[in-house]
């Protein structure tokens, strides 16, 4: 039957009116989306407003308070860490690298899950048994044994560390991506497209992956923040991001060793990490939220 | 609804609600999704409920459950069931005294209406138990002695069976079976036939009859489709946009319609007797309207070609044209005769063959996972047929005998396992895809899956042309503009999102799609089978135009006798994969020759017109 | 059925084969094994030693050869670091892991799946924002901070449970709360969208018309079909936990095959970390077969093939 | 975050066991096979040597040795004592000293540190119940150093096996050690955790002192945070090696004290001046002297590294012998650092990788410091094994490396180990220098082993073959009742601790 139709002749065909201003309307993609637009303006505008050298130790100025703090002053709001790094220029210029950590990861794994979902699932048969192979084999390794040894063998640097998170987070995109591939393949809109002659490649590109952007979406925001989250696990391990360069896992692995005496050194950046983790997985809540419901309107 | 105009005379109905509302809370504001409706259902007797998709009948029926979806209000004056008072029941007197007990419920979707993890026996028993009417053991025996009488055979068997291992008819009895379990005193049956095929439409319309007349209950059937609610109501409630515009004994309303609306409905179906073939049917513009809050005037103003201006600012009342006949419409005086239908068009002329198919032969490999030998399944056997210039052929067959497999093949989706398929003089196979696709072109079924929701439609339309060679972006945006035009889309919704379209609007923007690249060939899977009987007059007329028009061919493929009647030239019959009949479509009407044409033309449900049952009426009206 | 497992059980060991190949190439190509065993020194004569001791003087590809030979007799080699049969190695850290894997499975079990339901019986309710919050928490905190947190607080300030170690059962409550948590959002998340899904399907509509409301709906009809895809991923995520819980491991001084792959990477014991990841490999295969099979009881679509 | 005040304890009684934590795995008790700190602070509980290093003098004192002879500098006489017995009763005689060192020298053991001997050790055997003889293939200064640290006595037979190579099976007292030591094995679980119990035979008057804890356990936390959470929470008395930040803010919660002491450990810095790796501008002495000057250690040592760390400037402890500290040193001088690096043509910067496994605070520090004249190094941590994976295949050209000289008190112990020919650390390849540093251990002669330090070192440091950084601290932490005293060797004697009453 011609379902619930709500005269949509009426409204004027301007713009989409698709799930995104659905989710716009929902309340954990305002608030997530607040969050993740808030860290983005920090990291972009954050070090210019102040501009102190996150770089620039002052090793007889180390592990000064916080301004709460009684003995803390405002040339370092937040104090400054085990060689005297102002703390505030880090976080801010942390932001950068663990919002580049977050969706450069999230992005590698969505091209890897998402290129060998959209194969398995369209094509299927071999194919898709062959991708379902390589995601058993993936799933049984220990990511972390992967993540070490990788991280030795390339060089680390922050583009390693993204690459190689990149690497290992591709699963659920392939799950999610291959199941909705599937449903889609069978669409009659795809058959459509193959009466008009078009090619697989073509169909994929242009008829399937477009529809899958939602869900990915969806994924992505998920995967961003696991990735933050396992940079922050690898920096414990000690193959994380290379220092100096001020990751938010980093400045927790490294503030842990003076948890007690200055507990800031950890609750800043853990509180950094919290916020921003929690803002994209309430996006992503919000957008799956907002998305599945009806997911054909 | 009153049986009568006098007040004085209410009888104690079986269902009896009066000044139904029901709201709904949606992101974009409250909808008034029913309003100000009477409703009374006697004791064995059975009221239909028509009307087009998005009326408000579903709201109706599930509001005596208060089953509602999130968000709904409902209030109302009245609503009694069997001199119980339903408004005062809350949600767990409801759950324990009225629903699956006093009241029984069969949805539309036969496939998903069981919960797929559990028997059959158990989701029968389970309505027993939950009730405390039966022990487990005598709800187990009541559950076999229903799979009986809803004409399951191995019915002991097949209490351990699981819905999967079921066929949709089948399902769709175990539903009737389950709402049946404690004999209720009323069954509400929406759409219960809808997803199933003819035949077995018309087993399950038999048996809901017959049931309702044995175990005396009152029943409330609810159909888009009108002949099908003619074949089983005493009394037809006919809803547009969330009102009863009327209500008549079933005779009546069918043989004199007096709402402007009901008018429409009727004429816009097609008819079985083939001498209608490629007739215009009247239509219905627009689509039903929503609301938010109570409209000021007439609900079906916005539609109906007789409306004046009283019509748009003051609600007409409840009118009685005849005892039991009520409509509320402020030009009645207005409304002549039913408007014949008319007449039909000239003899056309065939040309050449655009299609030859031959001995095409289709199998599937079914493998069955491990090692274990893959089963066959011929899904085509040996299938030959010509399309010639401008003639439209028809295959008809029950479900799974291989109609879509036939249309993919002839449109080079699939090839063929043995035989061959030349299309304007070409064989299907050599020809590359874009080549392909000037040649044949296709309209699907769900108007809802053919559009990609991430193109706008000019896109889509563009779209097969943009996998051509040779046209220009300019040339290619005039020509999808100009089909769009063509196929009557307003020019306001070229660039609109598929979201925002209506089914209707979608399948001119499918049909429009296949005619971007001046094919010889369309093949129409089921075109009109999810859309409303208005919507499918329009989408019928718009086919003949442009078959008359552009020297069209078509190969339809329906279930639908009475489309194939109005459309097809040649009929071909289909059973498991072969072509059991072919010929001329008015030969093959009246004097079918294979049984299974003959089958499949008893079971298509008629209007009184045509229906046996209108020689004996058993209508019991007060 | 028989066909069913053989191929199952080949699938594993195409896996394991698989996955313990790119392990060894990878930990050829970036530790040197034997620099990595000395220890405190790099005196060549030492490192010398160690590769005579070891057969490292080898090339890898000769190594991997007859690792897959000794394999083919059922010998997985011996530990370089400890000088025992791996899966002796094996066998005295499994326990461990075992137990920690199956303890923090009951914590997510019962903290996630109820939360879930609780928030899917209600979407938008307190409780369902209460349950979305909590998990967004959960899964912003990292492990080993969680750790260090709980250690201080539940183990120094209170003094209630031990520190570190895995000696006696109350070791395991702290790294199982830990571990457990870890996967509740991500269950929790699942059963709520899950149950949701369900509760929106025709068939709840047809149980709420023959009579059943609250909890007996749920308990009745929503409840298994919701847990069908719960199953696969907590499988999917005691598979992981068996190998992964490295870091847990670290924090509490734990002796299980987390901890144990951690150090057989960092002192380069190829032939622990190929039987590790050869036998992690199987375990998983096993888990989402087990998981497989329970679906399949739960599931009479399944059970068909 | 706020601590609970210390719960009361009952004072502990005095034979109350002691928890020690390590934060490596113990894999092995046989020191012969190990090369890890831990094991020589297990060995020094469970086994007694030859001799001993006194933690005053920091010179061997004989211990299984009664006393000692060298008739020829390639003689070593030694005579045992008779009141020493093994963990099982046995008393320790000539012929199980004889074949303990027999034993390391057979060509086919693979005990890690058996090449060690065979350097210098040409033959061992006895002369009579009580003496033993070692024959050296040349003079060695460290002769009886090396028999302190590492020349501890086995029982006869321990490792024959015939089913092994070479009639000798290394790992044969991996998991059961009969020693000689003060302590005495009660469990081993290889990688988990190791007892042991005060030797009640264990003579009185030994140069280690009568033991006093009754039983020790040891555990494995890697964790440092977890290490101090233990302490803090009383399940850990005793452990070492803690970052100074964390040993200080524990011990500032009063659950736990503190202690800090030299280590006899050096780091330093290891360009490619033989350019092993390639062209490179570190081949330039004047860039390497440039780093060298660019790096302010008394700062570092001063906020970082604390406790008891030290600025290094020479290749060598200024504790040992033979390491002058008036050579020409590399102090502080930025200004002159940029003009080194302006004349060898990298006035306009220079880009490098350090390598590293450890210290990655004060290496920052170092990484920040040269930025502050122009060079930019980037600080490649990785862990070890990957480290000398890329330093064994020349792939690198500047690394960080760190010894402790096995706690001698000599340049003879770091030395010709570190710039000798062929070492791993060997990144000179300057001929002039091996015969210097080699000849350390080719004379007995106290003056010419001065002469030839001071000339090697002096060559080292002008030529900057090492970027000598600091001296690392020895970090302890200890529960409150705990006695303990730490030599400045570096050595944890953990025989020494004791409950206070
Ligand atoms: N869950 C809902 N949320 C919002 N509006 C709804 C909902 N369900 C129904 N409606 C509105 O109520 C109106 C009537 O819906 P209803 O399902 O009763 O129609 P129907 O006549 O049964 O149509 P169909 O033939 O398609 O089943 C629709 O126009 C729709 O806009
Ligand atoms: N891809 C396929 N693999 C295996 N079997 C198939 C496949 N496609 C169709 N079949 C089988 O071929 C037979 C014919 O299917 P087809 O879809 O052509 O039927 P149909 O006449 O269009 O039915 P309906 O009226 O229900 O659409 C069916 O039994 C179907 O199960
Ligand atoms: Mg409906
Ligand atoms: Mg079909």
């Amino acid at each position: 039957m011609e379902s619930v139709m709500n005269n949509p002749a009426a409204n004027a065909a301007t713009a989409r009116p698709t799930a995104w201003r659905r989710a716009l309307r929902n309340r954990n993609v305002r608030l997530g989306g607040g969050v993740v637009l808030f860290w983005i303006v920090c990291a972009i505008a954050g070090p210019w407003v102040w501009s102190t050298d996150p770089f620039q130790q002052s090793l007889a100025a180390r592990m000064l308070p916080a301004v709460w703090d009684a003995r803390g002053n405002w040339a370092h709001p937040l104090g400054t860490d085990h060689l005297g790094r102002d703390v505030l220029a880090r976080l801010l210029h942390g932001a950068r690298i663990s919002l580049a950590i977050g969706f450069g990861a999230a992005g590698i794994g969505a091209l890897i899950g998402v290129t060998l979902g959209a194969c398995a699932g369209f094509h299927g048969g071999r194919t898709d048994r062959a991708i379902g192979f390589v995601l058993a084999c993936k799933l049984a390794m220990p990511g972390m044994l992967l993540a070490m040894s990788l991280i030795y063998f390339l060089s680390p640097s922050v583009l390693t560390v993204i690459a190689v998170i990149g690497m290992l987070h591709w699963t659920l995109y392939l799950i999610v991506t291959r199941s909705a591939t599937q449903r889609i393949r069978q669409l009659d809109y795809v058959r459509a497209s193959r009466v008009a002659g078009a090619s697989s490649g073509r169909i994929i590109v242009s008829d399937i992956l477009p529809n899958l952007s939602s869900v990915i979406l969806v994924v992505f925001s998920f995967e961003a923040g696991a990735a933050i989250l396992a940079e922050a696990a690898l920096s414990f391990l000690g193959v994380g991001v290379p220092s100096p360069n001020p990751s938010w896992g980093l400045m927790i692995a490294e503030g842990k060793a003076a948890m007690l005496l200055r507990p800031s050194l950890v609750i800043v950046p853990g509180t950094a990490l919290f916020v921003l983790v929690a803002g994209i997985n309430m996006l992503g809540d919000g957008l799956r939220d907002a998305i599945q419901p009806g997911a054909r309107e | 609804m009153r049986s009568s105009p006098a007040p004085g005379s209410r009888t104690m109905a079986l269902l009896d609600i009066e000044g139904l509302r029901i709201d709904i809370d949606t992101p974009s504001g409250s909808v008034s999704a029913v309003r100000d409706l009477d409703l009374r259902v006697e004791a064995g007797e059975c009221v239909g409920i028509v009307g087009e998709s998005g009326s408000g009948k579903s709201l109706t029926a599930l509001s005596v459950l208060r089953l509602l979806p999130r968000g709904a209000r409902l209030t109302a004056t009245r609503m009694n069931l069997d001199g119980e008072d339903l408004l005062a029941l809350d949600e767990a007197g409801l759950a324990r005294r009225v629903r699956g007990r006093k009241v029984g419920f069969v949805f539309q979707e036969p496939m998903t209406a069981l919960n797929p993890v559990y028997s059959v026996g158990r989701q029968l028993a389970e309505t027993m138990q939950l009730h405390g009417t039966a022990t487990r053991r005598e709800a187990w025996r009541r559950g076999i002695e229903m799979l009986e009488r809803v004409g399951i055979p191995d019915p002991q068997g097949r209490m351990h069976a699981y819905p999967h291992e079921l066929s949709g008819g089948q399902r769709q009895r175990v539903v009737i079976a389950a709402a049946l379990m404690n004999r209720p005193a009323l069954l509400i049956a929406d759409e219960p036939t809808t997803a199933l095929d003819v035949t077995i439409q018309a087993q399950i319309m038999a048996l809901l009859a017959d049931l309702q007349r044995e175990l005396r209950m009152g029943m409330l059937l609810i159909s888009h489709n009108l002949a099908v609610v003619a074949a089983a109501a005493d009394r037809v409630a006919v809803m547009y946009a969330g009102e009863v515009v009327e209500t008549a004994p079933a005779r009546s309303i069918f043989a004199d319609p007096r709402h402007p609306y009901t008018r429409g409905l009727l004429g816009a179906l097609p008819g079985l007797d083939g001498t209608g073939t490629g007739a215009v049917l009247t239509t219905i513009p627009g689509v039903v309207a929503t609301y938010h809050g109570t409209p000021a005037g007439c609900v079906f103003a916005e539609r109906c070609d007789i409306a004046a201006a009283p019509c748009r600012t003051t609600r007409p009342p409840e009118t009685w044209s005849a005892p039991g006949h009520a409509s509320r419409c402020l030009r009645l005086d207005a409304i002549g005769a039913p408007a014949a239908q008319a007449a039909p068009r000239p003899e056309r002329s065939v040309g050449e063959p655009v299609l030859v198919a031959s001995g095409v032969t289709r199998t599937y490999r079914q493998r069955r996972g491990g090692w274990r030998r893959a089963t066959e399944l011929t899904a085509l056997d040996g299938v030959s047929l010509t399309v010639r210039a401008g003639e439209t052929l028809a295959i008809v067959g029950e479900s799974g005998c291989g109609k879509s497999t036939l249309a993919r093949v002839l449109l080079g989706l699939e090839r063929p396992d043995d035989g061959s398929v030349v299309v304007g003089g070409e064989y299907l196979s050599a020809l590359s895809g874009p080549a392909r696709a000037r040649l044949v072109q296709l309209v699907f079924q769900d108007p809802f899956g053919s559009l990609n929701p991430a193109r706008d439609v000019h896109a889509a339309v563009r779209h097969p042309l943009d996998l051509q060679r040779g046209l220009d972006l300019a040339e290619r945006n005039a020509r999808a503009s100009e089909v769009l035009d063509r196929v009557g889309l307003p020019r306001r919704l070229h660039h609109a999102w598929p979201g925002q379209l209506s089914g209707g609007q979608r399948q001119r923007v499918a049909i429009a799609r296949a005619l971007v690249t001046g094919p010889a060939l369309i093949v129409c899977d089921e075109p009109t089978s999810a859309l409303d009987v208005s919507v499918q007059a329009q989408i019928l007329n718009l086919l003949l135009e442009l078959r008359e028009r552009e020297r069209l061919s078509l190969l339809l493929i329906t279930h639908d006798l009475a489309v194939v009647a109005h459309m097809a030239d040649r009929i071909a019959v289909m059973q498991q994969g072969r072509i059991v009949e072919s010929g001329d479509a008015r030969q093959i009407l009246q004097a079918p020759r294979h049984t299974y044409t003959r089958t499949l033309l008893a079971a298509t449900p008629r209007l009184p017109a045509h229906a046996a049952r209108e020689a004996q009426p058993r209508m019991a009206l007060a | 059925m028989w066909n069913f497992l053989l191929q199952r059980a080949l699938l594993a060991l195409a896996v394991a084969l698989a996955t313990s190949a790119v392990t060894f190439a990878l930990l050829n190509l970036s530790i040197d094994p034997a620099a990595a065993l000395v220890g405190d020194t790099d005196d060549p004569l030492v490192v010398e030693q160690v590769r005579k001791q070891l057969g490292l003087d080898r090339p890898a590809t000769v190594r991997y050869a007859e690792w897959l030979q000794r394999l083919a007799a059922g010998d997985l080699g011996e530990s370089y670091v400890l000088r025992q049969p791996v899966l002796e190695v094996f066998a005295q850290h499994a326990p461990v892991t075992l137990k920690l894997a199956f303890l923090s499975l009951l914590v997510t079990v019962l903290v996630a799946v109820p939360l879930g339901i609780a928030a899917a019986a209600r979407p938008d309710s307190a409780w369902d924002r209460l349950s979305l919050t909590l998990a967004a928490a959960l899964q912003a905190s990292p492990n080993f901070w969680l750790g260090l947190v709980f250690i201080l607080f539940f183990a120094v300030h209170l003094g209630w449970l031990p520190v570190s170690g895995d000696q006696t059962w109350a070791n395991f409550v702290l790294p199982a709360l830990i571990l457990g948590t870890a996967s509740v959002p991500n269950v929790m998340r699942l059963t709520r969208s899950g149950l949701i899904d369900v509760l929106q399907a025709d068939f709840i509509r047809t149980a709420r018309a023959k009579g059943y409301t609250g909890w007996a709906l749920l308990r009745r009809h929503a409840l298994r079909n919701a847990l069908l895809p719960v199953v696969g991923v907590l499988a999917v995520t005691l598979g992981n936990s068996l190998g992964g819980s490295m870091v847990t491991e670290v924090v509490f001084a734990m002796n299980g095959l987390g901890r144990l792959a951690l150090n057989s990477v960092l002192t380069g014991d190829i032939p622990t970390l190929q039987m590790l990841v050869l036998l992690m490999a199987l375990v998983f295969v096993g888990v989402t077969f087990m998981a497989d099979l329970l679906n399949a009881w739960l599931d009479p679509r399944i059970r068909v093939n | 975050m706020t601590m609970a005040p210390e719960r009361a304890s009952a004072a502990r009684a005095p034979d109350a066991p002691l928890v020690a934590a390590f934060t490596r795995e113990l894999l092995t008790l046989d020191n012969f096979n190990s090369t890890s700190r831990d094991n020589e602070i297990i060995s020094l509980l469970i086994d007694d040597a030859l001799f001993y290093i006194d933690p005053q003098t920091k010179q061997p004192v004989p211990l299984i040795a009664a006393s000692y002879a060298m008739p020829d500098p390639l003689t070593l006489d030694v005579t045992i004592r008779d009141d020493v017995t093994f963990h099982d009763g046995r008393p320790v005689e000539a012929a199980d000293v004889a074949y303990t060192f027999q034993t390391l020298l057979k060509p086919g053991n693979t005990a890690l540190k058996a090449g060690a001997f065979a350097l210098w050790l040409a033959s061992v055997e006895t002369v009579s119940d009580k003496v033993v003889r070692f024959h050296m293939k040349q003079p060695n200064p460290l002769a009886l150093h090396s028999l302190s640290t590492a020349g501890r006595v086995v029982p006869r037979g321990t490792y024959d096996d015939p089913d092994a190579p070479g009639g000798i099976n290394a790992q044969a007292q991996a998991n059961r050690m009969i020693g000689a030591g003060p302590y005495r094995v009660v469990s081993f679980l290889p990688g988990r955790e190791l007892v042991i119990e005060r030797y009640d035979g264990y003579r009185s008057d030994s140069p280690k002192g009568a033991p006093s804890v009754a039983r020790m356990q040891f555990r494995i936390i890697p964790d440092p945070a977890t290490q101090a959470a233990e302490v803090m929470a009383g399940g850990v008395h005793w452990t070492y090696g803690l970052p100074t930040d964390i040993v200080e803010e524990v011990a500032s919660t009063g659950r736990a004290q503190a202690m800090s002491s030299p280590s006899m450990r050096i780091g330093y810095l290891i360009p490619d001046a033989a350019g092993r790796a390639g062209e490179h501008a570190l081949r330039d002495p004047r860039v390497r002297e440039a780093l060298s000057l660019a790096i302010d250690r008394d700062l570092i040592v001063k906020q970082l590294v604390r406790g008891g760390g030290k600025p290094a400037y020479t290749p060598c402890l200024p504790a040992q012998f033979g390491c002058p500290q008036d050579v020409p040193q590399p102090h502080y001088d930025p200004a002159r650092a940029k003009a080194l690096l302006a004349e060898a043509g990298y006035a306009s910067g220079l880009r490098l990788d350090l390598w590293a496994s450890r210290e990655k605070e004060p290496l920052e520090a170092v990484v920040e410091m040269w930025r502050s004249v122009g060079v930019n190094a980037n600080l490649r941590l990785v862990k070890s094994p990957a480290m000398n994976k890329a330093r064994d295949e020349n792939s690198l050209n500047l690394y960080f490396e760190n010894n402790g000289s096995v706690g001698i008190a000599d340049v003879g112990a770091i030395l010709p180990g570190q710039f000798g020919r062929g070492a791993p650390s060997d990144w000179h390849h300057d001929e002039a220098l091996y015969p210097l540093v080699e000849g350390l251990l080719q004379t007995t002669d106290a003056q010419e082993r001065l002469a030839l330090a001071r000339s090697a070192i002096t060559r080292i440091n002008e030529q900057t073959y090492w970027i000598p950084l600091y001296e690392f601290t020895q970090n302890f932490l200890l529960a409150p009742d705990l006695e303990y005293v730490q030599s400045d060797d570096g050595m944890p004697r953990l025989f020494l601790a004791r409950w206070r009453q």
